[in-house]
C-alpha cells in the first residue's frame, strides 16, 4: 500500500486548446478511497491513466509510496487498475482472468491455483472459475475484474466507472460490495465515476474536476453542504440546486421582484450574486405567502416524494453543459404537499440552507 | 517500305488470275483460268461449294509476331500493298508467340482463321500432325504476282518435304533460321584464337578465351537443349534424336551415338567454360552480356545477330560458327522454318493461298532480309550481312535437318519430360550415365502411356 | 523497490533494442517496395544501352521516345477502353447482382440462406484455371467468346463470389431498426433494401475497388477468351509489350509501359488506398 | 444449430419465403452458377476424356489422364513447388505478416507503411514479375549490384539458377502477399479493444507475453480467415510466375506450379499441347487440393465458425 | 387513435423453456400512456413487437381500435415505434427522416413539406431541417424520432426505452417533453422503461411484467402503495423495500425474535408472511425502544438523505433475479438521526405502512 502525490500535473494531447489536465495537486494518503468525479471530458480517465503509467505526464511530479516513478513502466507500478468495461480476456476461463498478472510475473503453477481460489471464494466467484466472461453475469464479471486487480496486492487501485455497466440494482449491490472490499484491504484507492450516489457514499474524499481543473476536494458530505463553487454546487445532488440570478443591495437580497433578508451569514456580502437552492429547500405554498412566483409544469410522483417542475420569472442560470435545457426550477416536496399540475403557486426558499454565489467568479461567499 | 509500292501494278494481275473462281466483284477477275486439277485436296475443298460465297475479300490471318517487332512491319508493308492491290482485306492479329492460343480459340469459337504464320515446328505439332492443315501443294503452282516463276520455282523442296504429310507440303516457308554458335569476330581475332571447327577445337578456344567464355541463358530450357540435341545428332546423325525419342522401348538412348554426345556435353559443363551463372541466367541477360563484349560464345538461333543489334558493341562483328563436328560423326545443318498454314476450317483459302503466294514476291520478301535481318527460304534474295556465315554453313551442309530434330513439334509433350531431365545433365546436376538412365526410362514409361 | 527499477529499465532498453532493429527492418522493407518502383520509372526514362549499366544512375536524358514507343504498341486508346468496358461493366454488373444478393442472403433470413452463403464463397476457392477450359467452350457455343461481352460476363462471374462475401460482412453489421423503422413505416421489400444500400454504400465501394483492381490487372481469361487486336485489355496489351520488347530489347519501352500502366493505379491508390484497404479487411473480419 | 424445427425465429417483417429473397439473389446466383460452378463441374468430367478441343470430340478414357499425371516428373516438380509455395512460403508470409503488424501497430506513419507494403497487390502481376527479374539478375541484376556496391561481395548468389529459382519466386510472392496480410492481421488486431494491452500493461507484460497471450487469441478467427486465403491464393498464383519467365518464352519449367502447367498443357505455351483431359485433371488436383486444405486448416484452426 | 387488447397473447421463441410471454391480457384504451416495466428479458420488447407486426404471437389474439389485425403486417398497422436508439436513416436529412413514412404512401410533395414543417416547428426541429442525424445533439435525435413516428399520426405509439441512450441530466427534459407531447396529441402509447422514475412519472397505467406474466397493471401510485404481490413491492422503488420472514400465529406477527401487533389490515391473515417495508419506513433508534436489533454495516450519506446498511438477524427474502446480493437491509433516514457505522441499533418498523403477502405465492394480503 501506498501514497499517491500529484503536484503540479498537467496533460497536453495536443498544442492547440485547454489542456486536458491542468496543474492538479492531489495527495492521497495511504488507505484512502479517493472519489473522482466531474462532467464528461473533465480529464478523470486521464488523471487515472497517468497514475497508471498508461499515459505520462506533460508536466508535473508523480510521486507513490513517496518516490518519482514518471519513468517507471506501468507494469512495473505495482498497481491496478479496473477498467470500465472490466476488460477482460475473452479467451481466458475466470481462473485464467484472476492468475493472468501471477502468471505473467511466473509465479508458479500451484502457487497460482491457490491464490486464485483464496481470491475467488472471497468474491463469491468459486462456482465460476472454470467459465468463460461471456458466461458471467454483469456482476459477476465485475467481481472477476475486482479479482484480478486484488490478486497480486497491488500498491494502489484505480477504477475507471466500473460500474457504469451495470444495471440500476446491481450497482446498489456492487457499490456496497467495493466499499467493504477497500476497507476490508485497507488499498489505496482512486475511484472514477459520474454516478452521484457512487460519489456521495462510497469515498472518503471526493475530486470534483472541471474541464482538467480541480474544483474542490472535500469530504461527501462537506462537498454537498458547502460546495466552493456554483459548479460543484449543481454538479453534485440530484435534482440539480436551482440556480437564480440576483444580487445583493443593501443589506437586501434582491431576486426577481422579491426583497429578501440576507441570512447572516452572508452579510458582508454585496453586488451580483447567483442564488444557490436545492429542490428539497424549496417549499410550496398559496399564494400569498410565499417569495416568489411559479407556475406548475408537471408534477412527478416518486413514490415517496413528488418533483414540482415550475417556471418562475426569474432568470435561472443554467449549467451552460446542458445549454438546451428548457428552464426549469424543480422543487421536491412530500405527497402531501404537492400542488395541482397547472396551478399557479408561492415558492419559498429556505433561506437559512441557501447558497450563494459570486456571480463572476463562481465562488462561494458561504464561509463554513 | 516502298518496295513494295512499286509492286502494285504486276500484282493487281497477278492476283486477279488466282481469284478465278473467288466471284468477288471487287476483284478483277478477267480470266478464268484454271488451277485445280494441279491439286489432290482441291475436290474436298470444291466440296464446300458455299465456303467461296462466304469469301466477302477477307482473310483472317493469325500472326506470330508482336506489333513492333521488325519482320511484323515488313508483314505489314507486305499486308498494305496485298489488300491494296487485291481489294481482300486482311484481318491480322498480331498475336505473339502464343498465336496458337488465339488461333484454338478462334477456331473453338467457329471464327474463321484463313492464314497462320508461325514456327514450323509447334505447328507441325499442334496442327499439321493432327491433320488441321490443307496441303499447299495448289500453292507450289501458283505465279507469284510480279515475277515470272511460281512459287515451287523458287522455294526448295527441301525446305517443303519436312514438313510435308503424304508427300504434299503443308508448311509455306517465308524465313529460314538455323542455329549455331555466334561470336564476334574481332574478339577471336584479338583474342589469337583458330576459328575452332571440331568439338574439341571448341572447348580448347572456349578455354583460351577466359572468363565467360560461352554465354548461355540457362533459364530458358530450349536453349539448354541445343547442346545436347546437337550433339546427338552430330554424333548420329539427322533423325538420331527423333529416333530415340520415339524408341517405344527407350533402348535407342543406349547408343553409342548418343553416350558419345552425353560425355561431350558433359565435358563442356565441366570444363568450366560457360560463363558463371549460366544456369540462372533470365533471357535475355546472358546474350546481353555476350553483345557488349563479356564473353565470347553464344548458342543460339541465327536470329541473335537482330535480337541483339540494338546493344551490342560498337563494331561488333557478327559471326557464326556451324556447330563444331565430332571425330566419325555427321554434318548437317538445322532448318528451323517460320511459315504458313492454311487451316482446314479457313473460310477463304483461296485468298490465303494468293498472299503466300504474293508475299514471296523477292522484293517484297527482300524486307525481311533488309530489315528484319532474317534469312528467307528464297536464295535468289539477299544475305543480312550479319548472316552470311549462316547462309554459308547452309549452303555447304550436306543435309538439313529440323530444330531439336523435329522432337519439340512431334511429341511436345515428351519433348517438356525431356527438357527437365536436359536441363539436370547440363547443370551438372546428375551425372552422363544417370541422364541415360532416366531418359530411356523416361522414354519408355511416356510411349507406354500414350 | 529501487533495484526492481533498476533491473526493469535493463530490460526496457533491451526491448527498445528489439524494437529498433524492427523498426528499421520495417524500413526497409518499405525503402525496398519504394526503391524497385522508384527504379522502374527511373529505367523508363533511360536508353537502351545504358540502362543496364549503371543501375542507380539518372537518367542522361529524357527518353520521351520510350513513352511513345509504349504508348503505340500498348494501343493504349484501343486497349484503355476495352478495359474500362469490361473492367467498369463488370464491376458495376457485379455490385448491381451481388449486392441484392448479399442483402437477401442476409437480411431476409429465408431458409437455406446460410448454406447458400457457403456456397456463394466456395467459388472463391475455385482457381481461374480449373474451369477456363470448359468456360472457353462453353462461352463459344453461345458466341460469346473474343466478344467483350462474354468477357464482362466472365468477370462478373469470377468476381461475385468475392463481392458476395464482402458485401455480407457489410450487410451483417447493419443495424436492423433501421430495416424495422422502415417496414413500420410501411415499405416494401424492395424499398427497404433500397433503404438499406445507402448505409452499405462504404462497403459497396470498396468492394467494387478491389473488384476493380483484380480485374483490372487480370490477363488470363482476356487472353484466352479474347484474340482479336481490338478486343484486348490493357493487361494482355501489357503483356503483348511484354513481349514484343524483349524480343526487341527495347527495355526501356518496356519499362515506360510499365509505368503507363501503373499511374493510374498510383493515382487511384494514394486516392483511395485507406478505401480499399478498409473494404477488404471489412469482409475478412467480419 | 439449425432453425427449429416448428417455430420461425426470424422476425416475420424480414422473413421471406425463398421466393422472394429468390428475386434478389437469382441474378448472381444465375451468372455464379453458369459461370463458375457448371465449368467446374465440366472440368471434372473432361479429365477423365482425351480431348484436343478443335473440332474433335471428347473421348472417354476413365483414370488415364489421371495415371499418366502421377507418372510424369512435371507433375509432380509442379505440385511440389505449389506445395512450397503454401507451405514454405506461407509460414514465411505469416511470420512476417506477424512481426510488422506487432512493430507497426506502436509505429506513427503505420498507416503509410501499411499502404505502401499493399501497393504490390494493386499492380499488374506482369510489372511485378518485370521488376524482380530485374531485380535478381545474375550478374548486373540490382540485388547483385547493391550487395557488391556494399562490399557484401561474397554475400551475391546466382539467385535464378535452379537451385534458388524457386526460392526466388517465393520471395517474390512472399514480397508481394505479405502486405495484404498484414493489412488482414492488423485490422484484426486493431479490432482489440486497446483497453486489454493497457491491462496487460499494468501486469507488467512483455511484448512476447502480449502476442502470445493477447493478440494471437483474440485474432484467431481472422487469422483463420487469414489461412483459408493464403491456401486459396498460395495455390492460385499464377500471373507473377508465367511473367517472370517472360512472354513468348515460356517460364522455366523449374518454376512451374499446378496453374502454370494447366496452362501450358491445355491453354497456350509456344508449343500447345492442347490436352484439355490433362489439364482439366491437374486441374481437377488443384480443385481438391484447395478443398482438402480448406478443411484442414479449418477444422486446425476451429474455434467460432468464420463466414467461408 | 385507437384502443389496443391483447387476449391470452402467449409467445415462444423455441420449444424448450418458459415462453417469452404467457397469457398476457391487456387492454388500453384510446389515448392512454401506458408503461411497461419489468426486469431484464422479462418480454417488454417481445410485447411491444407483437403489437408492432414486427413479431407474431404465437397464440391469442390482437386487436386494435376492436378490429383483429393478426395477418395485418407491420406496415398496414398504422402504428408508430419510436426505437431506443431511434433508427434513424443517416443518410437522410431530418426533414426527410420525418417525412419518410409520407413519402412511402405516396404523399404529394407539396403537402409532406408542410406537414413536415408542421411537426418541426411543433418539437422545435425547424432550424434542423436540413441537418443529417450525425450532425443533432441526442435530445435532437430523440425529437427527430418522434417525428417521424407523429407526423403521419398513427393509431398509436410504441416506444422501446426511448430514453435510455441519454444522459440522466437530457432523459429527465426528455421525459417532460414526451409526457407532454403526449398529452397534446392524445394518442395511444405504450412505453417500455427499465428506469424506475420514468414508470412513476409517466404512465396512466403502469403494466408490471416478470418472466412474461403480467404481475400487476395499475396506477403508479396505486403501484407503490398496493404492489400486488412481493414482486411488484420489490420492483418499484429504490431503495428496494426490504422484505423479512416472518408468520402470523394468534393475533401476533412473529419477526426474528421480535412479536409485533398485526395492524388492523391485517387481522385475518394467519400462517407464514414476508413483512415488507420500504426503506423510508424503517426507523432507527437507540436500543431497547425498537422492534429488532441490526449492525450498521454501512451508512452512505446521500446529502438530503442518508441510506443506513444493516445486518440484521433475520432471514431476508432477496429478489431471485439478484440471487447473489448480499444480504442486506437498507434504512432512509434523515441525515440528522443517522447512527455510527459499526454501532448496534435498534430498528423500527412502521407497522402503519408495512405490506404483508404470502409466503409460498408472494400475493399482497393488504386489501386496498
Ligand atoms: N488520446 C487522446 N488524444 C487526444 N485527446 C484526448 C485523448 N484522451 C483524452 N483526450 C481528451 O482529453 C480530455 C479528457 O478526457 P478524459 O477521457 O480524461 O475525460 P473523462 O473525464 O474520463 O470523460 P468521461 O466521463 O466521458 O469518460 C477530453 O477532452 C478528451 O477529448
Ligand atoms: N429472436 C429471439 N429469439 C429467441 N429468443 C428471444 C428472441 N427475442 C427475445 N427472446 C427471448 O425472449 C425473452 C424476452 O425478451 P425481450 O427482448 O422481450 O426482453 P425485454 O423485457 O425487452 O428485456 P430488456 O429489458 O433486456 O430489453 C428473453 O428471454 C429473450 O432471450
Ligand atoms: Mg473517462
Ligand atoms: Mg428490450
Amino acid at each position: 500500500m501506498a501514497s499517491i502525490s500529484l503536484h503540479a500535473v498537467t496533460k497536453r494531447f495536443d498544442d492547440i486548446g485547454p489542456p486536458a489536465l491542468s496543474e492538479v495537486d492531489l495527495e492521497i494518503e495511504d488507505g484512502e478511497f479517493i472519489v473522482l468525479v466531474g462532467p464528461s471530458g473533465c480529464g478523470k480517465t486521464t488523471l487515472l491513466r497517468i497514475v497508471a503509467g498508461l499515459e505520462t505526464a506533460t508536466t508535473g511530479e508523480l510521486l507513490i509510496g513517496g518516490s518519482d516513478i514518471s519513468g517507471v513502466p506501468a507494469g512495473d507500478r505495482n498497481i491496478a487498475m479496473v477498467f470500465q468495461n472490466y476488460a477482460l480476456f475473452p479467451h481466458l476461463t475466470v481462473a485464467e482472468n484472476i492468475g493472468f498478472g501471477l502468471k505473467i510475473r511466473g509465479t508458479s503453477k500451484a502457487e497460482r491455483r491457490t491464490t486464485v481460489e483464496r481470491v475467488a471464494s472471497l468474491l463469491g466467484l468459486s462456482p465460476y472459475l472454470e467459465r468463460r466472461p461471456g458466461e458471467l453475469s454483469g456482476g459477476q464479471r465485475q467481481r472477476v475484474a475486482m479479482g484480478r486487480a486484488i490478486v497480486r496486492q497491488p500498491a494502489a487501485f484505480l477504477m475507471d466507472e466500473p460500474l457504469s455497466n451495470l444495471d440500476a440494482k446491481l450497482r446498489v449491490e456492487m457499490r456496497a460490495e467495493i466499499s467493504r472490499m477497500q476497507r476490508r484491504l485497507n488499498a489505496t484507492t482512486i475511484y472514477v465515476t459520474h454516478d452521484q450516489t457512487e460519489a456521495m457514499t462510497m469515498g472518503d474524499r471526493v475530486v470534483v474536476l472541471n474541464k482538467g481543473v480541480v474544483q474542490q476536494i472535500a469530504s461527501p458530505a462537506d462537498l454537498y453542504r458547502y460546495p466552493a463553487n456554483a459548479f460543484v454546487a449543481q454538479f453534485i445532488g440530484a435534482p440539480t440546486m436551482n440556480m437564480l440570478v440576483g444580487s445583493i443591495a443593501g443589506g437586501r437580497l434582491v431576486v426577481g421582484t422579491a426583497q429578501l433578508k440576507v441570512p447572516e451569514r452572508f452579510e458582508s456580502a454585496d453586488g451580483p450574486v447567483l442564488v444557490g437552492a436545492r429542490p428539497e429547500h424549496v417549499h410550496i405554498g398559496d399564494r400569498g405567502i410565499g417569495h416568489l412566483g411559479g407556475h406548475v409544469v408537471l408534477v412527478e410522483h416518486l413514490g415517496k416524494e413528488v418533483q414540482v417542475h415550475l417556471e418562475i420569472d426569474v432568470p435561472l442560470d443554467i449549467d451552460d453543459a446542458h445549454g438546451d435545457a428548457s428552464e426549469a426550477f424543480v422543487a421536491t416536496v412530500d405527497p402531501s404537499e404537492a400542488p395541482v399540475e397547472g396551478s399557479d403557486v408561492d415558492i419559498v426558499l429556505d433561506l437559512d440552507q441557501v447558497h450563494l454565489f459570486d456571480r463572476d467568479s463562481g465562488l462561494t461567499l458561504t464561509r463554513p | 517500305g516502298n518496295d513494295d509500292d512499286s509492286d502494285v501494278s504486276p500484282t493487281t494481275e497477278a492476283v486477279s488470275e488466282s481469284e478465278s473462281d473467288a466471284g468477288d466483284g471487287s476483284a478483277v477477275a478477267p480470266e478464268p483460268e484454271d488451277d485445280g486439277g494441279a491439286v489432290a485436296p482441291e475436290p474436298e475443298d470444291d466440296g464446300d461449294t458455299p465456303e467461296p460465297e462466304g469469301e466477302d475479300g477477307t482473310l483472317r490471318y493469325f500472326s506470330m509476331w508482336n506489333e513492333g517487332e521488325p519482320q511484323q512491319e515488313v508483314l505489314q508493308g507486305i499486308i498494305d500493298s496485298f489488300e491494296e492491290d487485291t481489294g481482300v482485306e486482311v484481318d491480322v492479329l498480331w498475336a505473339g508467340r502464343e498465336v496458337l492460343t488465339s488461333v484454338r480459340a478462334a477456331l473453338s469459337a467457329g471464327d474463321p482463321v484463313d492464314l497462320i504464320g508461325f514456327e514450323a515446328e509447334p505447328l507441325a505439332g499442334a496442327l499439321v500432325n493432327t491433320g488441321e492443315t490443307r496441303s499447299l501443294a495448289s500453292v507450289l503452282e501458283q505465279q507469284i504476282p510480279g515475277e515470272d516463276v511460281m512459287v515451287g520455282d523458287v522455294i526448295p523442296s527441301s525446305f517443303l518435304d519436312i514438313y510435308a504429310v503424304d508427300g504434299e507440303p503443308h508448311i509455306m516457308p517465308y524465313v529460314v533460321n538455323s542455329s549455331g554458335i555466334h561470336y564476334d569476330g574481332r574478339r577471336l581475332t584479338e583474342l589469337g584464337i583458330e576459328r575452332p571447327k571440331t568439338w574439341d577445337e571448341f572447348i580448347a578456344a572456349s578455354l583460351a578465351a577466359g572468363e565467360n567464355a560461352v554465354q548461355h541463358d540457362g533459364l530458358i530450357n530450349f536453349y539448354n537443349a541445343y547442346w545436347l540435341y546437337w550433339l546427338i545428332v552430330r554424333h548420329g546423325g539427322p533423325g538420331a534424336f527423333n529416333a530415340a525419342a520415339s524408341d517405344p522401348t527407350g533402348e535407342a538412348w543406349r547408343s553409342d551415338a548418343i553416350a558419345g554426345a552425353v560425355e561431350d556435353l558433359v565435358e563442356l559443363v565441366e570444363s568450366g567454360a560457360l560463363a558463371e551463372g549460366y544456369e540462372g541466367s533470365n533471357w535475355p541477360i546472358a546474350q546481353q552480356e555476350w553483345a557488349n563484349g563479356n564473353g565470347t560464345f553464344n548458342i543460339n538461333g541465327t536470329w541473335l545477330a537482330s535480337e541483339t543489334a540494338s546493344y551490342s558493341s560498337e563494331g561488333f562483328e557478327y559471326r557464326l560458327l556451324p556447330f563444331p563436328t565430332t571425330e566419325g560423326g555427321f554434318e548437317s545443318a538445322e532448318v528451323y522454318q517460320i511459315g504458313w498454314v492454311v487451316p482446314q476450317a479457313a473460310d477463304s483459302p483461296r485468298a490465303a493461298q494468293d498472299f503466300i503466294a504474293y508475299a514471296l514476291n523477292s522484293e517484297r520478301l527482300a524486307g525481311m532480309v533488309d530489315v528484319a535481318k532474317n534469312l528467307v527460304p528464297r536464295s535468289d534474295i539477299g544475305v543480312p550481312p550479319d548472316l552470311q556465315d549462316a547462309v554459308d554453313m547452309l549452303a555447304a551442309s550436306p543435309a538439313g535437318h529440323r530444330p531439336y530434330d523435329g522432337v519439340q513439334g512431334d511429341y511436345p509433350e515428351y519433348w517438356i519430360e525431356f527438357m527437365l531431365l536436359d536441363d539436370q545433365l547440363f547443370f551438372g546436376q546428375i551425372s552422363g550415365e544417370e541422364f541415360i538412365d532416366r531418359i530411356a526410362a523416361k522414354t519408355a514409361e511416356y510411349w507406354d502411356s500414350q | 523497490m529501487s533495484t526492481d527499477v533498476h533491473v526493469s529499465s535493463l530490460q526496457r532498453g533491451g526491448r527498445l533494442a528489439g524494437r529498433g532493429i524492427g523498426r528499421l527492418f520495417v524500413w526497409s522493407w518499405v525503402l525496398f517496395s519504394l526503391a524497385m518502383l522508384v527504379w522502374l520509372i527511373l529505367a523508363a526514362f533511360k536508353r537502351n544501352n545504358s540502362v543496364f549499366r549503371d543501375l542507380w544512375a539518372l537518367p542522361d536524358s529524357n527518353e520521351i521516345q520510350n513513352f511513345r514507343d509504349a504508348w503505340d504498341l500498348l494501343n493504349l486508346a484501343r486497349t484503355t477502353l476495352n478495359s474500362v468496358l469490361t473492367v467498369g461493366g463488370g464491376t458495376a454488373l457485379t455490385m448491381a447482382v451481388a449486392a441484392p444478393a448479399a442483402y437477401a442472403l442476409t437480411r431476409m433470413y429465408f431458409r437455406g440462406a446460410s448454406p447458400l452463403i457457403s456456397f456463394f464463397a466456395l467459388g472463391i476457392g475455385v482457381p481461374v484455371h480449373a474451369i477456363i477450359i470448359p468456360l472457353f467452350v462453353g462461352l463459344s457455343e453461345v458466341n460469346l467468346t473474343n466478344n467483350l461481352w462474354g468477357l464482362t460476363l466472365t468477370y462478373m462471374g469470377v468476381s461475385i463470389p468475392f463481392a458476395v462475401f464482402l458485401m455480407t460482412g457489410f450487410f451483417r453489421s447493419l443495424p436492423s431498426e433501421l430495416e424495422e423503422a422502415a417496414v413500420m413505416e410501411g415499405a416494401g421489400p424492395l424499398r427497404v433494401f433500397f433503404v438499406m444500400l445507402p448505409l452499405a454504400r462504404p462497403g459497396m465501394v470498396a468492394s467494387a475497388l478491389i473488384v476493380a483492381v483484380g480485374l483490372w490487372n487480370e490477363f488470363l481469361l482476356a487472353l484466352v477468351l479474347t484474340y482479336d487486336v481490338d478486343k484486348r485489355t490493357i493487361g494482355v496489351g501489357l503483356l503483348n509489350t511484354f513481349g514484343a520488347m524483349r524480343y526487341t530489347s527495347n527495355w526501356v519501352g518496356l519499362f515506360a509501359s510499365v509505368v503507363i500502366m501503373l499511374t493510374p493505379l498510383i493515382i487511384l491508390y494514394t486516392w483511395m488506398s485507406r478505401r480499399i484497404i478498409e473494404g477488404l479487411t471489412v469482409g475478412a473480419t467480419k | 444449430m439449425g432453425v427449429p424445427s416448428t417455430m420461425d425465429v426470424s422476425p416475420p417483417h424480414l422473413r421471406h419465403d425463398g421466393r422472394r429473397a429468390g428475386a434478389f439473389i437469382a441474378p448472381a446466383l444465375a451468372i455464379y452458377l453458369a459461370i463458375i460452378m457448371a465449368p467446374t463441374v465440366a472440368t471434372v468430367w473432361i479429365s477423365f476424356t482425351e480431348w484436343r478441343g478443335i473440332g474433335d470430340s471428347p473421348e472417354f478414357v476413365g483414370l488415364e489422364n489421371y495415371r499418366h499425371l502421377l507418372k510424369s516428373d512435371t507433375f509432380w516438380g509442379s505440385f511440389n513447388r505449389t506445395l512450397a509455395i503454401l507451405i514454405a512460403g506461407g509460414l514465411v508470409v505469416f511470420f512476417f505478416s506477424f512481426v510488422f503488424t506487432m512493430l507497426l501497430r506502436e509505429m506513427r506513419a503505420k498507416r503509410f507503411i501499411r499502404a505502401v507494403l499493399f501497393f504490390p497487390n494493386i499492380v499488374p502481376p506482369v510489372a511485378l514479375a518485370i521488376a524482380w527479374g530485374v531485380l535478381l539478375a545474375p550478374r548486373n541484376g540490382l540485388l547483385n549490384g547493391f550487395l557488391e556496391a556494399i562490399g557484401l561481395e561474397s554475400a551475391t548468389r546466382t539467385w535464378l539458377a535452379p537451385d534458388l529459382i524457386f526460392r526466388s519466386v517465393i520471395a517474390g510472392l512472399v514480397w508481394i502477399y505479405t502486405g495484404f496480410f498484414i493489412t488482414i492481421l492488423m485490422a484484426g488486431v486493431d479490432r482489440i479493444p486497446k483497453h486489454f494491452y493497457e491491462a496487460a500493461d499494468l501486469e507488467g507484460a512483455t511484448p512476447r507475453q502480449k502476442l502470445f497471450r493477447v493478440t494471437l487469441p483474440l485474432t484467431w478467427d481472422v487469422l483463420s480467415v487469414a489461412a483459408v486465403l493464403w491456401v486459396i491464393t498460395a495455390i492460385k498464383t499464377f500471373e507473377f510466375i508465367y511473367a517472370f519467365g517472360g512472354s513468348g518464352t515460356d517460364p522455366s519449367i523449374s518454376t512451374w506450379t499446378l496453374p502454370v502447367q494447366v496452362y501450358a498443357v491445355a491453354l497456350g505455351n509456344r508449343s500447345p499441347i492442347f490436352a484439355l483431359g490433362q489439364g482439366s485433371a491437374i486441374a481437377v488436383i488443384m480443385l481438391a487440393l484447395v478443398g482438402v486444405l480448406v478443411v484442414l486448416v479449418r477444422r486446425i484452426m476451429r474455434r467460432r465458425g468464420v463466414e467461408f
